[in-house]
């Protein structure tokens, strides 16, 4: 049997990985990417505990996140789609112009 | 034993998937490398009695949403980033900014660590107390969905409408009409 | 391995071969009915009445010259065929298409007849159909081309925009049947209304059928909803660039995509291996007659009707398909609501 | 019945709903109708209910409909109580019945307004009538209040109706704003009652209350109570002090003024009063009071009237004269005789103010009565009802205000307030010496056509925003509608009195004997109490009732014919007395200056106070300066923070991971 550290583990890694993502890429349709999977990661420990603890809330919280999951997603497509017809570039660091 | 192998194939496909996600510049294998590790996540879900959510997982991260980012790397055409000496002069690529984010990376890794180190009766096996029955059952997690979380299903219905309306806003062009 | 698993494995084979087969037979009828309908014989030279052209054909195409465009992604421009076809056979895993059955005394517990019976099997069927998208996306980006990439587009929105309708229509079955599992849902149409009326879903849920058929028909890319491919807009669409036995895997894919679709349709609506006259053990003889009728529809239609514009399909599928299956899944809910309460 | 109470005063509200809500589509013909048909519909239940009534036995003459519990938080628990006692039921009655028929007048009145205004004007007269019904069936203060308010509200947005006229809003504010000073002496009542009694329901008041003994001579709680709730009397009903708005209110069209501020409204101070007759009548001190100020207003108000030119405010005096005899009769204890000349008094001031208005329709906005004059032959109809309603204002035997005049006055004397006798005797000849002064200047002699007419027509044409192009040489009388409200009422003011025939005149008094038990404690020993000191004192005064009777008679008599002396043979005598006594002419002409006193006292000290020293200093000097300052602050500050906004995502992003970084450590080094 598997020990539920074995998936928190995992979920860990995942977890890193993503923020390293969101950190190192320069492209922010890959930084979505990333956000994806470090969601991904939070909800492997939800199942995980949820599966430990014999109730069903883990699950149910998972379909949450994959609902604003999703509806992240459609907003920042959109406005990835917005921002590239601005500016021809996917670099976020491109879309410096909104401060003082 | 295979339940013990099949969990390290799906882990480490997930975690390589991940690292090949942010691992190389192509937008477009950084999606198919997500979509695999979707895939290999959904894995996990069945073997921790959740095949709801795997099935979900597949239809909407893996069908939906993964559609939706392919669709728009394919809109945009992806160009893949441009190098590393555009931002030479950007105060984030600073060595001092650099070095301070590394540490605080390895500070975030020693953390995690640690409090998978505190956690208590992590190390029991996952499955151990209750059936697989208690939590795989649809109807089950149907009535805690509708019952419990039913505000805050309505809140995400809300959430989903507004991100909707939001998305076809933003998408359309400026002075373009319906 | 004692002969139980042998049984299993039989039919796990026999369900392949018939899909496999199935992608041949649908060429042929396609064809002979695409003739009749305008007028002519369609094949007729190879074998006797051209019953042997779909051989023909493939013998032709896996003599063909594997061509790869230049600059085409090596990797995905391979991937790509592969993905569909397997989405295609995957999706057929667990829909079963026969009653439980000992054949004849020869096992002492019955098999299903049907690869796998998960407890959320329509579910799977959906999920893994909407993976098939994927091959057809990547065979537009990877070839390079704008015509392929234009159809990978295309199908990557259609795909999206019908799933909603797809998805929600079965939905309502599921309200009624209250069970994510396919061979229970058709178990639940067992025996008839009055005697003579078959209790199939399709007399519960006409709107909903009607909705799935359209739907499946966008979802498999067939006219008039085939827009990935458009000869007239796009050269073949995503599969310009194709050749060989890579191309091959596409029009197979989608043959068997529409099995599957029938197949599903037969089980949800149609009420599977049951009917009138026929011992259950050869329940599965009404099912191929159903998913039979379903696919010449299917063909029916394609020589029928013309192809849309693609805003008209966008506007179709977003305004007045998607709001009937809502309507229609809000109204089969209220009505369970009140019968069962 | 006691379900269907409730459909008395909610017919006019659904009324008042449907032309509110889409009146400004409706036809007039359609609005207008709906409006009077709510209010035949919820007279039609009231006769029913009081037909009811009257079947159950005397001792529990009550219908009650507890609509739903209103306000419930510790021991204060106030449910939405109607009942329907003997009281109220001839309040209802006089309520639903007027206040129909003069819907059906306005319909013909205000035909001349645009839809919207036709139909915001019977919304309107739809509100107050469910208010004023609110008010009267309300089984508890707090009831009562919300009817007393409503009717508040509705007469002010009904004086201001015609809002373009600024004297019309004037008017308005200033019935409000008076209105306010009693409601607030009102609750201060209510609130006293309910500290001293832990109940507002006026049957428990009245148990619980009857239980004392009365305050003779001594200043406690029950007269403390008594008395502001008569100040809040005085102000809706009128009474000095707070008389002053009513004679503005004339601005009000005249329907209005008919139904609100003579027939029903006005009257609510009256009936409050009689509603907790026990009260009163335990503090007698506070009715000694009640009576005086009656008696005086009575007076003041009559001889003001003598001189006024403008036909509306001659009636408004002499409604609150009226009203002041009522107080004077509830002050005298004698509750019965007031709600009896509140009763007749509806109907002949009704009818006397629609008549005015058929006069001013007629005249196409001409009120001025020194511009009219010989108009009884083209308005035959609108002269003879008019010429009955003065005759019984003014006390002339055997029409309705006879009975109930005298009533007052009898029960006047017969208590030995002699002094008040002789006021109201001095009051009733006043009555009818303006009453008929007015008759003849309007209808008799030659029409005295100003030489500014046309002008004044044309202002007075606009103003109140009436149409048509009549000659003034040739007058129409009152339509249909109009003639037909005109002389039902002028027969109610010929026979209602004879519901109250006194004993002396081989009556029975019924309507004394029929109130009775609302002046009692429930329960109480019918017989017992002022009301049906009538019915029992009768038998041994009728002597002295009848001389009564015989002399009040002369002196209604004497006074239409002094007036017929003076204003049809010798007007030259009018003149000739103001300009003998100049000081007291245009002292009453000036209303003695009360007007004036109250702007000099109470308003400008007011106004200069918040001017200077609430707004000059202490709203711009230190509300808006903190206001002022927080966002000069916030600004500062804002002004540092923003270098935080570097606007690249993924320094904000950063700033996110320090953050989980410093959090994750802090839970874990805990």
């Amino acid at each position: 049997m598997i020990p539920l550290s074995h998936y928190l583990l995992v979920s860990a890694i995942l977890f890193c990985i993503g923020t390293t993502g969101v950190f190192l890429r320069r492209n922010v349709i890959t930084i979505l990417l990333s956000i994806e999977i470090m969601l991904n990661a939070v909800n492997l420990s939800f199942v995980a505990f949820g599966r430990q603890m014999g109730t069903v809330d883990g699950q149910i919280i998972v379909f949450f996140v994959m609902t604003v999951a999703a509806a992240e997603a459609a907003v920042g497509l959109a406005l990835v789609i917005g921002l590239f017809r601005h500016r021809e570039s996917l670099n976020p660091d491109a879309f410096t112009s909104l401060k003082w | 034993m295979p339940e013990t192998l099949v969990f390290y194939l799906l882990s480490g496909l997930a975690i390589v998937a991940s690292a090949l996600v942010i691992g190389q510049r192509n937008p477009m294998y950084s999606v198919l490398m997500l979509i695999a590790s979707f895939g290999a996540l959904a894995g996990l879900y069945i073997q921790l009695d959740a095949p709801f959510v795997a099935v979900a997982q597949i239809i909407i991260y893996a069908g939906a949403i993964m559609v939706l980012f392919l669709f728009v790397v394919m809109l945009l055409n992806a160009p893949t980033e441009d190098g590393a000496d555009w931002d030479k002069a950007h105060p984030l690529q600073l060595p001092a900014v650099t070095r301070l984010g590394s540490m605080l990376a390895v500070l975030l890794v020693i953390q995690l660590a640690w409090a998978l180190m505190e956690a208590a009766d992590i190390n029991g096996p996952v499955a151990g107390q209750t059936g697989a029955a208690a939590v795989s059952s649809v109807r089950q997690l149907g009535r805690t969905l509708f019952t419990d979380y039913v505000f805050a299903f309505e809140a995400t219905s809300v959430l989903i409408l507004v991100a909707m309306v939001g998305a076809v806003m933003l998408a359309r062009r400026e002075g373009e009409r319906s | 391995m004692e002969i139980r698993t042998l049984v299993q494995l039989g039919i796990i084979g026999l369900t392949f071969f018939m899909l496999i087969n199935a992608s041949a037979v649908l060429v042929l009828a396609e064809r002979k009915i695409m003739g009749f309908m305008q007028q002519r014989f369609g094949p007729y030279l190879v074998g006797p009445h051209g019953l042997l052209q779909p051989l023909a054909d493939i013998i032709k195409l896996l003599m063909k010259e594997e061509l790869r465009p230049k600059g085409a992604d090596k990797w995905l421009f391979t991937l790509a065929p592969v993905l569909s076809i397997t989405a295609a056979f995957a999706a057929f895993a667990t829909v079963p298409w026969g009653a439980e059955t000992t054949f004849f005394g020869l096992l002492e517990q019955p098999v299903k007849l049907g690869i796998a019976d998960l407890n959320v099997g329509v579910l799977v069927v959906f999920a893994i159909t909407s993976m098939g998208v994927y091959g057809i996306v990547l065979a537009g980006w990877s070839s390079n081309s704008k015509y392929s990439l234009f159809g990978g587009l295309r199908a990557s929105a259609q795909m999206i925009s019908y799933e909603l309708s797809y998805a929600t229509a079965l939905a309502a079955v599921i309200l009624l049947s209250g069970s994510l599992s396919l061979r229970e849902v058709v178990d639940a149409q067992a025996g008839t209304w009055f005697g003579f009326i078959p209790r199939w879903y399709l007399f519960l849920q006409p709107v909903g059928f009607l909705i799935y058929m359209v739907a499946g028909v966008a979802e498999t890319n067939r006219a008039p909803f085939d827009f990935p491919e458009a000869e007239q807009e796009l050269v073949a669409g995503y599969n310009t660039e194709y050749s060989s036995v890579r191309f091959a895997l596409f029009p197979q894919a989608e043959y068997i995509n529409m099995t599957t679709m029938s197949a599903v349709a037969a089980d949800l609506y149609l009420g599977g291996w049951h009917g009138p006259f026929l011992p259950p053990e050869y329940g599965w003889i009404w099912f191929l007659l159903k998913v039979g009728a379903i696919l010449f529809t299917y063909i029916w239609v394609r020589w029928t009707l013309p192809r849309y514009r693609y805003d008209q399909l966008m506007r179709f599928g977003w305004k007045w398909l998607f709001p009937a299956a809502v309507i229609n899944l809000i109204a089969t809910a209220g009505l369970v609501l009140y019968f069962n309460a | 019945m006691n379900r269907a109470l409730v459909l008395i005063p909610l017919f006019p509200l659904l009324g008042f709903l449907v032309n509110v809500s889409f009146g400004r589509r409706l036809s007039k013909v359609v609005s207008g109708g709906l409006a009077s048909a709510a209010m035949v519909a919820s007279c039609a239940v009231a006769a029913m209910a009081v037909w009811q009534l009257s079947g159950m036995p005397v001792a529990s003459r009550a219908i009650e409909q507890t609509v739903y519990t209103w306000i419930s938080s510790g021991d204060l628990l106030i449910d939405l109580t109607l009942r329907v006692d003997p009281l109220s039921a001839v309040m209802i009655l006089v309520i639903t019945g007027i206040g129909a028929l003069i819907h059906i007048y306005s319909t013909a009145y205000m035909h001349d307004e645009n839809d919207s205004e036709f139909a915001r004007y019977f919304s309107y007269l739809n509100l107050f009538a469910a208010f004023m019904l609110v008010l009267v069936l309300g089984a508890s203060f707090p009831v009562m209040f919300v009817g007393w308010e409503g009717v508040g509200l509705c007469s002010y947005l009904l004086i201001g109706f015609w809002y373009k006229k600024k004297s019309a809003t004037d008017a308005g504010k200033k019935a409000f704003i008076v209105n306010r000073i009693g409601d607030y002496a009102f609750i201060l009542g209510m609130l006293l009652l309910f500290a001293q009694f832990g109940t507002l329901d006026f049957q428990q008041l009245a148990t619980s209350i009857s239980g004392l003994s009365p305050e003779v001579g001594a200043v406690g709680v029950l007269s403390l109570a008594s008395l502001l709730l008569f100040v809040g009397a005085t102000g809706k009903s009128a009474q000095i002090p707070l008389h002053v708005w009513l004679p503005d209110a004339m601005e009000g069209p005249t329907p209005v003024s008919a139904l609100i501020h003579a027939a029903t409204m006005v009257t609510a101070g009256v009936y409050m009063i009689g509603r907790n007759a026990v009260l009163f009548s335990h503090a007698p001190e506070a009715l000694a009071v009640v009576a005086v100020v009656g008696a005086l207003t009575a007076l003041m108000a009559g001889t003001i009237g003598l001189v006024q030119n403008d036909i509306k405010r001659v009636l408004a005096y002499s409604t609150v004269s009226q009203l002041g005899y009522m107080f004077l009769a509830m002050g005298v204890g004698a509750f019965g005789a007031g709600i009896f000349h509140l009763y007749t008094h509806a109907f002949f001031k009704a009818l006397l103010f629609l008549g005015s208005g058929a006069v001013i329709h007629a005249l196409h906005g001409q009120q001025d009565i020194r511009h009219m004059g010989g108009l009884k032959r083209d308005l035959p109809v609108t002269y003879w009802t008019f010429l009955i309603g003065a005759l019984a204002i003014a006390g002339v035997p055997f029409l309705s205000g006879f009975f109930s005049k005298d009533e007052i006055l009898y029960e006047t004397f017969h208590q030995g307030h002699v002094l008040l006798w002789v006021v109201g005797a001095l009051t009733s000849l006043l009555t009818a010496v303006y009453m008929f002064r007015l008759v003849f200047l309007t209808f008799h002699g030659e029409r005295a056509v100003a030489p500014a007419e046309a002008s004044e027509e044309t202002s007075a044409h606009h103003a109140s925003s009436h149409e048509g192009s009549h000659s003034t040489t040739h007058l129409h009388d009152a339509p249909p509608a109009m003639a037909f409200a005109l002389i039902v009422l002028a027969l109610g003011s010929i026979l209602a009195g004879y519901v109250g025939v006194p004993h002396a005149l081989g009556g029975h008094n019924q309507l004394a004997t029929w109130l009775a038990p609302s002046f009692e404690a429930p329960g109480a020993a019918i017989g017992a109490g002022a009301g049906a000191v009538v019915g029992e004192a009768a038998a041994g005064a009728e002597a002295l009732e009848l001389t009564l009777m015989a002399v009040s008679s002369l002196i209604a008599l004497a006074g239409i014919g002094l007036a017929a002396f003076v204003w049809l043979k010798r007007r030259a005598i009018a003149q000739a007395m103001a300009d003998a006594y100049p000081g007291l002419h245009r002292l009453l002409l000036n209303k003695y200056y009360v007007d004036e006193l109250y702007d000099t006292a109470i308003v400008q000290p007011i106004r200069i106070g918040s001017q200077e020293a609430l707004w000059r200093r202490f709203d711009v000097g230190v509300i808006d300066a903190a206001v002022n300052g927080t966002g000069s602050v916030v600004a500062a500050g804002a002004d540092v923070l923003r270098r935080l906004q570097t606007g690249s995502v993924r320094a904000y992003a950063g700033s996110m991971f320090v953050g989980v970084v410093v959090v994750l450590g802090y839970y874990l080094w805990r």
